[in-house]
Order: structure tokens, then sequence, then C-alpha cells
């Protein structure tokens, strides 16, 4: 278990979270590649801070600080994906096809 | 580094738990059942837990398998609520832009990685027999309190705002009531650009189905939500 | 390793006995009570064969795999859980530093796991009981955290052994009195029983295990009276002092505390009163989370004082 | 520096009087009348105090200006003159432009009393300038024909290729000693000498209207009467005579100098006298008294008596200044200036007896003040050499000619049954100018009596020369003599100089023809030769250059079109099209904004690493 293979772990999962993040149709869907793309930084963050930084703390902050960014992101997204539901009845990026001038 | 076991063992907890994390990863966007696709998303975050706790981030480990769990619990339920075909009755592909996504996912992944084969990183490893847990909650009310705290507000904030926004009438009528545009007559349709009904979602067949339990849509298989799901496999790459 | 092996030993007779000694308590209780159910030491394995015995009933399109992964996973996590309970000093399977985290995490795979059971069958009534155990399980998860944050905070330490040793004085029972008794409703929704019981419950047929026939009912049901082992295990640890006790070795007196909290656990789960499940959401979001909050605070003044 | 206020008050004033537009005669006559006032009383005061002025101008060019016991005289005899010419000018002219007129010929009296005061050679060309450029504003004054400006534009290339010489000079003497002092041009030596003294002569002898300078003279007489009188008496001409006086102590040691201005004043004496006894234009007459009078003073300086030039100058001014003025009110009265047209002695008997006393002086008789000074030249000329006498006697002789055939045309009775015709009579105010010159030149006449000619001599620092009183017998004699010829033509040959060979003649003996033939044309010749090399050689490169640009720009419509126009253009609808994919990257799906930002973060690594 070396720094490397740790961070080649987590460029592959960063990389699929982006696959997934791009390719979805699906609001929920979109939201599992951010997430996996955020599993990957937090195993990143974690690596750097066991091999890197002679166990200070700050290392293991910035993960759980990533933690917390991915809750604030799934409860904004969550209710951002509701209020769009009630209001154009879309549950895929399609549905709304306005955000434009 | 030999937290259980031997050095040897560890590697190979390393490697099991990287291509568990790795493989379930990837399922995530293969699997056609919504709630596979989440929980397989959930033992991808596991095994990363458990890879951090073989980094002696003991806390941060354990702390992503809880905070995982719940968060892709409520994932899941999101799920079984928006999507069709819950349970993958059916092949399903709903992509769009497919072949640019794989270039960028593996673009972003080979680049990443040249990056970290090609950098040379300092080496300093965690010391044996520090305790990391003291070294956190010390760090997190003490060192780092403010950046604590704010991160607590702002997940304060977060749900404040999340209810905000789910709410489907709030005090002052609305939940969006500022964001349409005024009737062109009193209480008449809104002006401006009209919703595009439709547009690549042929899902729920419309007609505010989010209203009807599930008792009914189970019952209705004939005009239902799965009779659709064949045609969801188009695929805009 | 002979540590871990006798403690491995150990877990295996506390969680066969557990089993055992529930699945005999249960029908007891049952009996008293409602005048259904079997009584009788044997009855638990007379029911198990009935159940293996069964044809096993296939739904239609059911998602198999985590049908059999749920029921795994619960008996599965129910062992994780007690595995990090100590059965005397340095005696535990799983010695971890941040086991009480470790419970927690348990805690809230148990709700994915009951969840995904409910799911897999593909059938309305064990779909409806997994959102409902959902909605109440997940709540109910907050006031236990505080509460094992309480129970954390005389030991200075995350690791259930610090807590028995925080504990030689006096148990936690009585120095953070309002600790247990919200401990033991988190396992009343653990192990899907009682007014908690909003997975499996009767008023569903079942519930989550509506569909479940054969070796599969058999091992849910082995697996929520694991649970219930493994939840007794980490209250009896974390309040009653673990293995704590005079004379006898440690691990006896974990055993006999461990059947003490089922027994409660048991008794209330027939004892108290099922509510819907709006008012149950009312009652963890406004009662019973405000008094966790209140034992957090009454855990930090003494550990002040 | 007070000295300054000599020239700079009529200067000033002048210019201010000729910006002021149409003003009446009254207002205008006061005020030339008090400006020169003004400049006379500063002259007189100047003169009994002895002012000075310098100017420091640069540590290399100082200006100073100073009175001789001669430059005193003519500062004081300036304004005197110009006060009744000005007054005359303000009752006579035309209106048109009167206050221009009036402004510059003050003006034009300001760069004489600078000429006159001035102590180095710079000062001196500054107002030497100053007047060149008046007598051509002057002559060219009634514009609106368009001969005039013709005749001012001659006089002034003529004055202007004298004034070469004085710029030679100047740049010699300062090239030589560093400044512009007069005293430096005794100093000098060799042919820088030679270079000031013939240069400054040069110069006097084309402003005197010396041979061969005289014909701009007779152009010169485009300017109204008054202009005319101003110029030949008290200023411009009169400034050519003056330098070569003021500046004859200086001069004197220059070889050849002085035998060279007796050469062109005599030649330019008996040139002129002839040519006044055949012209038949009044003013051409006097025009060409003038130059032969101005030879007579050559002749005296040449002769070593430069104080007797100044006296005859002053005198030539108290005369010659009446005459012109006469004859523009002769002219005016008869619409012409031809002699034997005028005769005006019924309509105008006052002007008549008016000129009479000014052509006394003109023909030298005995009691007149041009009498007086006439006979002094022939003394200071009989001490350089009888012949020489003999010639200015000769002068004389014309002049006494051309003086009675003027007076006797101009102002005798014609007869009685003539055609009758309609003259104008100018009323008493318009004649107190003339009436006070002639008054002036009868005053001089007191010369002829010993003491006051004495006391003259004494102010001026001269001594006066003393002559035989044979000389002074024969000069008598051949002015009687040419009484006599002058007598004879009016009554004989009244029309002499109108027609035929004399009417040749009396335009200089043909000289204007001769400058014609031998510098006019050939310089006309070189001139349309270098015009037709210029067509043809020098045009041909720039036709060629332009013929070039033009293949070039036919060229560059040809290829360059599409290049210059295909860049803007091309680049238009390049953007164009940009612009419209750019508008459909905007789809409204935020999987494509999302694409997009990923493009942009992949761009961005790219250009870190590459830039790494």
């Amino acid at each position: 278990m070396t720094l490397t293979a740790i961070l080649i772990v987590a460029a592959a999962l960063f990389g699929i979270g982006l696959f997934g993040a791009l390719s979805q149709k699906s609001f929920v869907m979109l939201m599992m590649g951010l997430e996996m793309m955020l599993n990957g930084t937090l195993l990143a963050a974690v690596g750097f801070w066991a091999f890197t930084l002679e166990g200070a703390p700050k290392g293991q902050l910035l993960a759980i600080l990533v933690m917390a960014v991915m809750a604030v992101e799934l409860a904004i997204g969550f209710a951002l994906v509701v209020a769009v539901y009630r209001k154009r009845e879309a549950d895929v990026i399609e549905g709304i096809g306005t955000m434009k001038q | 580094m030999g937290r259980i076991g031997g050095t040897g063992m560890t590697d190979l907890l390393f490697y099991a738990l990287s291509a568990l994390a790795i493989w379930s990863g990837w399922r995530v966007f293969r699997v056609d059942s919504m709630i596979r696709a989440t929980f397989a998303l959930m033992v991808s975050f596991t095994s990363v837990g458990g890879i951090a706790v073989l980094m002696a981030a003991d806390y941060i480990g354990v702390a992503t398998v809880f905070m995982m769990a719940v968060e892709m619990m409520v994932m899941g339920l999101f799920m079984v609520m928006f999507m069709m075909n819950p349970a993958g009755l059916n092949p399903m592909q709903m992509v769009h832009q497919y072949k640019f996504s794989i270039a960028a996912g593996v673009l972003g992944f080979v680049g990443l990685a040249t990056a970290v084969l090609l950098t040379n990183f300092p080496d300093n490893p965690l010391p044996e027999n520090r305790d990391t847990l003291r070294d956190l909650g010390i760090e997190l009310l003490g060192g780092s309190m403010l950046i604590f705290e704010t991160a607590g507000v702002t997940l304060l904030a977060t749900m404040v705002g999340a209810v905000a926004l789910s709410s489907r009438r709030g005090r002052f009528g609305d939940s969006d009531a500022g964001a349409a545009p005024p009737g062109l007559h009193p209480g008449g349709e809104p002006a401006g650009r009209k919703v595009e009904k439709g547009g690549g979602h042929g899902g729920h067949g419309g007609h505010g189905g989010h209203q009807m339990n599930m008792e009914k849509t189970k019952q209705d298989s004939s005009d239902d939500p799965h009779k659709g799901h064949g045609n969801m496999s188009e695929t805009e790459a | 390793m002979m540590t871990f092996a006798l403690a491995f030993a150990i877990l295996i007779l506390v969680l066969a006995l557990g089993i055992w000694f529930a699945a005999v308590l249960d029908g007891v209780f049952s009996r008293q009570l409602s005048g259904h159910g079997t009584a009788g030491l044997l009855a638990p394995f007379h029911a198990s064969a009935v159940y293996l015995t069964q044809q096993r009933l296939r739904t239609e399109a059911p998602d198999q795999l985590n049908w059999f992964l749920s029921i795994a996973g619960y008996l599965s996590v129910a062992a994780i859980g007690l595995a990090v309970v100590p059965f005397g000093p340095d005696l535990a399977v799983i010695g971890l530093d941040t086991s009480v985290v470790f419970w927690g995490a348990c805690e809230s795979l148990i709700v994915v796991l009951v969840f995904l059971h409910g799911w897999s069958p593909n059938s309305p009534l064990s779909l409806i009981g997994a959102y409902r155990y959902v909605a109440i399980g997940l709540p109910i998860m907050l006031p236990s955290m505080f509460v094992l944050i309480a129970v954390a905070i005389p030991a200075q330490s995350l690791d259930l052994r610090d807590i028995v040793t925080s504990q030689e004085t006096v148990w936690n029972v009585i120095r953070q009195p309002l600790g247990l008794p919200l401990f033991l409703l988190l396992g009343l929704s653990l192990t899907l029983r009682g007014p908690f019981d909003y997975a499996d419950s009767d008023d569903l047929a079942g519930g989550t295990s509506a569909e479940d026939s054969g070796a599969n009912r058999a091992g849910w049901q082995v697996a929520r009276l694991a649970m219930l082992v493994g939840f007794s295990a980490v209250a009896s640890t974390a309040f009653l002092g673990g293995y704590l006790g005079p004379v006898l070795p440690g691990f006896v007196w974990v055993i006999i505390k461990t059947l003490v909290v089922m027994a409660i656990v048991i008794g209330l789960s027939h004892l108290l009163v099922r509510l819907p499940v709006a008012r149950m959401l009312g009652l963890i979001w406004k009662i019973l989370l405000p008094i966790s909050f209140l034992d957090l605070l009454w855990a930090g003044l003494v550990a002040l004082a | 520096m007070t000295l300054w206020l000599l020239p700079l008050v009529p200067i000033i004033a002048g210019a201010f009087i000729a910006t002021l537009g149409d003003r009446s005669r009254l207002l205008l006559g006061i005020m030339a009348v008090a400006t020169l006032a003004a400049t006379l009383v500063l002259a007189l005061l100047g003169v009994s105090q002895d002012w000075t002025a310098t100017l420091v101008w640069t540590d290399a060019i100082r200006l100073s200006a100073a009175f001789v016991p001669v430059s005193a005289a003519v500062a004081i005899m300036v304004p005197t003159v110009a006060i009744a010419v000005v007054f005359h000018a303000t009752q006579n002219e035309s209106k048109t432009g009167l206050a221009r007129l009036i402004g510059l010929m003050i003006l034009f009296t300001g760069g004489m009393e600078l000429v006159v005061v001035a102590n180095d050679l710079l000062t001196l060309l500054i107002g030497w300038e100053l007047i060149g450029a008046c007598s051509w504003a002057l002559i060219s004054h009634k514009w609106r024909q368009i001969d005039n400006p013709q005749s001012g534009l001659y006089a002034f290339v003529t004055t202007r290729t004298g004034d070469l010489g004085l710029f030679a000079a100047l740049m010699a003497l300062f090239t030589a000693t560093g400044s512009f002092d007069y005293a430096g041009i005794q100093n000098l030596g060799g042919p820088l000498q030679w270079v000031v003294g013939f240069g400054i002569l040069f110069s006097a002898a084309s402003k005197a209207g010396q041979v061969p300078f005289s014909p701009w003279l007779f152009r010169a007489m485009a300017g109204p009467s008054s202009v005319s009188a101003l110029l030949h008496a008290a200023t411009l001409v009169a400034a050519g005579a003056y330098l070569v006086v003021r500046l004859h102590p200086y001069l004197a040691e220059v070889p050849g100098f002085e035998a060279t201005a007796i050469a062109i004043g005599l030649t330019t004496a008996l040139a002129g006298g002839i040519t006044g006894v055949l012209q038949d234009h009044a003013k051409r007459l006097l025009a060409a008294s003038t130059s032969a009078q101005l030879g007579f003073m050559f002749v005296a300086v040449g002769a070593g008596y430069p104080g007797i030039a100044v006296l005859h100058m002053i005198v030539h001014a108290t005369f010659k200044a009446p005459l012109f003025l006469s004859a523009g009110i002769a002219g005016e009265a008869a619409g012409t200036y031809q002699l034997d047209r005028l005769r005006l002695g019924r309509e105008l008997p006052v002007v008549a007896i008016i000129t009479l006393v000014a052509v006394a002086g003109l023909a030298g008789l005995v009691g007149s003040a041009g009498g007086w000074s006439k006979e002094e030249i022939v003394k200071a000329s009989e001490h350089t050499g009888f012949w020489l006498a003999l010639s200015v006697m000769a002068g004389g002789t014309l002049s006494a000619a051309y003086a009675t055939r003027f007076q006797l045309l101009a102002y005798g009775r014609r007869d009685k049954d003539a055609d009758s015709r309609v003259t104008t009579v100018p009323g008493w105010v318009a004649l107190i100018g003339i009436a006070a010159l002639s008054a002036m030149t009868l005053i001089l006449s007191l010369l002829w009596f010993s003491p006051v000619a004495e006391s003259a001599a004494a102010a001026l620092d001269i001594i006066l020369p003393k002559g035989s009183p044979l000389v002074f017998a024969l000069s008598l004699l051949l002015v009687l003599i040419g009484i006599a010829i002058g007598v004879y033509l009016v009554r004989y040959r009244p029309a002499l100089g109108a027609t035929g060979s004399s009417a040749a003649a009396s335009d200089w003996l043909g000289l204007p023809k001769l400058i014609d033939i031998v510098l006019i044309q050939p310089a006309d010749a070189i001139a349309r030769a270098a015009a037709r090399t210029d067509d043809r050689v020098v045009d041909r490169g720039i036709r060629g250059t332009a013929a070039f640009g033009d293949w070039l720009a036919r060229l560059g419509d040809r290829f360059g079109e599409a290049a210059t126009d295909g860049i803007p253009e091309g680049t238009a609808r390049l953007t164009e099209m940009f612009s419209h994919d750019l508008r459909r990257l905007q789809t409204g799906l935020s999987h494509h904004y999302y694409a997009y930002i990923i493009g942009g973060v992949f761009i961005i690594f790219a250009i870190l690493v590459v830039g790494a």
C-alpha cells in the first residue's frame, strides 16, 4: 500500500465519477457521479494525510470537510430535484431544457 | 503500517478493497436497477472507508461508512421515488453524450494517473503509535475550530435551504413564487417562455405521477411507467 | 492470536446462546400476553425446522441478490456489532479505537439492509414496510448517537473498552440516567420490535418479510434475534459496566447483563403501545431528540464537575 | 533708452491708425498731426539732450541708436515734412482706405526715423526693411486697379535686389568683427571692407533710384501723390542718400568708393535730367528729377562733402514734396497727368503760385534754397575737378529746363477757345499742407545769407566749400540757358515726350528696355527653360511615380482587394459562423454545460502542464 497506488485508485474513482456525472440523464444518477468524484477526492485526501504529512491532523480535517461537502451537495441537490420535479415534472436533465436565453 | 496482521495482510486487504471500490463504482453506472446502483455506490464508499481505516484514519474511515450509508439510503429512497423501473425489470440505459463521457472519464483517469506517476511525492509517513483520533479531536475543537464550526453552520444553512426549496408552500406563497413571471392579466398565464413539456423524458407519462401512491402505480401497470421504459433506451451521445 | 480466538469463541457462544434465549423469551412473552405462539425451550428449533423444510416461494422478478444480501448482511452486521464488545480486558474480537462510531456505522447499515430486504421481493407490502422503516429508522439513530457520545465523555474515548473501564466506580446507567432508556428504544428499532416495528409488523402482513419463506424466513428471524443479542451486548457494555463484576469471569458477566437487557427489550416490545408513523416521527424529533440533548448536556456537566 | 520712443511712437500709432477703418478726414488729420508732432517733439528733445538707446538682444546682437549731427538734422526734417504731407493726404486723398493710408504713412515715417537714428547695421536693417515693406504697401495702396499692386511689386523687388547689398555688408561686417557697429567698418581691410563698402553703396543706389535702378521710381508713381511726396522728399528715396551720407566717414577709405559714388551720381543726374526734360507725365517728370537731384547728392558725397549732400537733401525735401502734392492736385483737377493737357493756371491760381516757389528751388534759381544747395554742390565738385563741376552744372541746366517746363505746362494759361472742362478746385484746408511746405522752402532761402549758412554748417559740423566766382557765374548762366530751353520746349514742342522717339526716350532713355533685354528676358528664358525641364524631366519622375502608384493601386485593387476585403469579411464570416456555433452551445441542458466545464478544466490543466 503506497501513496501512488492509493492515488491511482482515487483517480480511477474520480474518472468513473466524471463519466457518470457527464453521461447520466437522471438528476439522482448525476449526483451519484458527483459523489463518486468526491469519493476519489476523499481517498486522495486521506492518502496524502497518511503518507506525506507526518500525521498532521489538518489532513483529517480536510477529509471531514469533504464529507461535509458531500452532505451539503446531497441535501441541496435533492431539495432542488424535488422543487424542479414539482414545477416541471422533470426528473431528467432533458426535462429542463429552458436554461437558455 | 500493518495494523491488521502483518504488512502483507494489509496490502492484501488494500488491493481487495481497492478492487471492490472500483468495481462497485463501475457497477453504479452499469446496472439497470437504481437500488443496485445506489448501494453499489455505498459499497464503493464503504471500501474507501476501509482503506482509510487501513491507513490509520480510523475515525474518517468509519465515519465515511456511517455517513455514506445514511446518504445512500436517502438517495435510494429518491431513486425509487423518481425513477421508473426501480427493480430493473427491463434493461435500461438512461444516458446522453455517452462516448464523450467515456472519453472524459478515461482522460480524467489517465491524466490524473499520469500526474500521480510522474510526481515525486514527499515521503513523510504517519509515525507509528500516533493517536490520530486524539489529534483529530484536538484539532477540530482547537486550532481548526473555526473551520469546523463554519462547516457546521454551513450544514445548518443547507438544512434550512433544503427545507425551503423542497417545501411546497411557504409563508408567503409558493416556494417559487418569485421565480415565475407575473401573469399577462391578473390571475392569467405567466408571461414568457412556456415550460417545455416532455423533452427527453418519457418516464412517468407526465400527469402528476408523483402524486400517485405506490399502490396505484403498482396496480395500474397497463398505462404505467414501466411501459415507457423500453423507449428510454435511447442513447444520446 | 490466542486472545482473538478466545474472543471469537466467546462471541459464537454469546450469539448462539443469545439467539436461543431470545427466541424462547419471545415465545414466552407472546404466549403470556397475547395467547399466540408457542412457548418452550425447544420451540425455536421447531420453528426453524418448519421454516427450513418449507418450499421457498418466488415473487415476480425479485432482486434475488439483494434479497439474499440483506438477510446475510443483517446477520453479519449483528455479529460485527457484537464483535466490538469486549468480553474482558483486551478481549474483543475487533479492537478498534473508534468502536462506538463503528457501532454507529453498523446502525446505519442496518437501516439500509432492512430497506433492501423490503425492496428486493418486488412486493408492495414489503416495500411499504421498507419505506416506513426508513422514515423511522433514520431519525431514531440521532438520539442513539448522542447517547453513545454521552457515554464516551466520561471515558474520554470512543473505545468501548475504555468506556467499560470508566465504569469501574459507577455504571453509566446511574451516571447518565437518561441514556439507557433512549438506547433501548433504538434497540427496539434496530431489532424491528414492538412499537418501532414499522418494517415487519402484522398490519402489513409481515411487512418486509411478508414474502419471505423457507430458509429465507428462518434466516431473517435468526438475524433479527442475532441483532437483539448484539444490541443487548453493546447496551450492557455501554451502560451496565460490561465485563465488570465480582467473582465470576468477565465474559460471564457480559452474558448475564446481555440477557438481562434482552429480556427488558423483549418485554418492552410486547408491552409498549404502537404509534402511527407520523406521530412516531413527531415523538422522535420533538421529544426524544431533545431528551438526548439533555442527556449529552448532563454528561458534559458531570464530566466537568 | 528713450531714443527708441522716436521710431516707436509713430510706428505704434501708425499701426493703430491703420486699423481704425473709416474715419472722418478731420479726425484722421488731427490724429496724424498729433502723432507726427509728438514725433517731432521727441526728435527735438532727443537732439537737444543727446539721447541714446541700446537694446541687448543676445550677447552677440545688440541694437543701438544714437545721434550724430547729420542724423539729428534728418531726424528733425523727416517728421517736419511728414506733418505737412500726411495732413495733405488726410484732406486730399480718396476716402477709400484712407485710415490705412495715413496709418501706413505714419508707420513709414517711424521706420525712417529708425533708419536715421540707427547706430549699427542691424538696427539700420530693421528700419530699412520696415520702410521697404511699407513702400510696397503704400505704392499698392489703390490695389483695386490691377496695375498698382504690380507696380508696388516692381518697386519692392527692385529695392530688395538692392537690399542684398546691405545684407552682404551686414554679414561681412559681422563675420569680421562679431558686431554690427558702424565703427567696425573702419577697421576692416581687404575684400570684406570692399564687400561692405560696395554692398552699402549698391543698396543705397537702389533705394535712391540711381542708375541702373532708376525705373522703379516711375512705377512707384502708381501710388497716391502724397505717398510719392513722402517717398521722394523725406523718406524712402532720401534714405538711400542718407545711408551713404551717414556712413561716409567709415566708407571713405574704401578704395574706389568715392569714385564710384561720383560716377553713379553724375550718370543719374544727367540721365535723369534728360529724362525729365523729355517726360510728358507730370509725376514721372518729378520722379526723374528726384533721381537727378539725388544724383547730385551722390556726387557731393563722392566729392567728400556729405554735409552738403544732407543740406541738399533737406532743401530738396522741402521743394520736392510740394511739387508732388501740386502735381497730385493738378492731376486730380484735370483727370490726367499729361502735362500738355493740364495748363491749369486759370483754374488753380493759388496752387500755381505755391508751386512756383517750389519750382524755383527745383530749377536752382538764385535766391531759392534749391539754388543755394545746388551751387554748394557745384563748389564741392569743383574741388575734385573742373570737368566734374561742369557736368554738375550741365545737370543744373537740365533741372532748370524740366522745372520750367513743368511749371509752364502745368500751370500755364491755356487758350480760351479750348473746349471747356470740369475741374475740381480744392478748398483752403486742402492747401494748408502744400502751402506749409512751400513756406518752409521759402524760409530755407535764408541760407543765401552767409550767417545763416554758417550757423547751419556749424550745426551740421561741416565746412562749406569755397568756390570760384567764375564757376558760379557759369553755373548761373547755364541755369538761365536751361530756363530758356524749357520755355522754348513749352512754346514750340508742347507735346514733347507724348509721342514718337521722344516718348520712347522719356522712359529713362530706354533703360527699362535694356534691363528687360539684358536681365529680364534671359532670366525669363532661363526660367522657362527650367520650367520646361521641370515639366519634362522632373515631372516625368513625378508622373512616373504617380503612374507607378496608380499601377500599384490597380494591382492592389485586383489582388489586394480580395486580401484586404477577405481578411475582415472572412474574419466576420468566421466570427459569424463561430458565433452561430457558439449560440448552439447554449442548449439549456445542464449536462452539456457540465461537459463544457469539464472541457475547460482539461484545457486549463493542459495549459498548466505545458506551462510547467
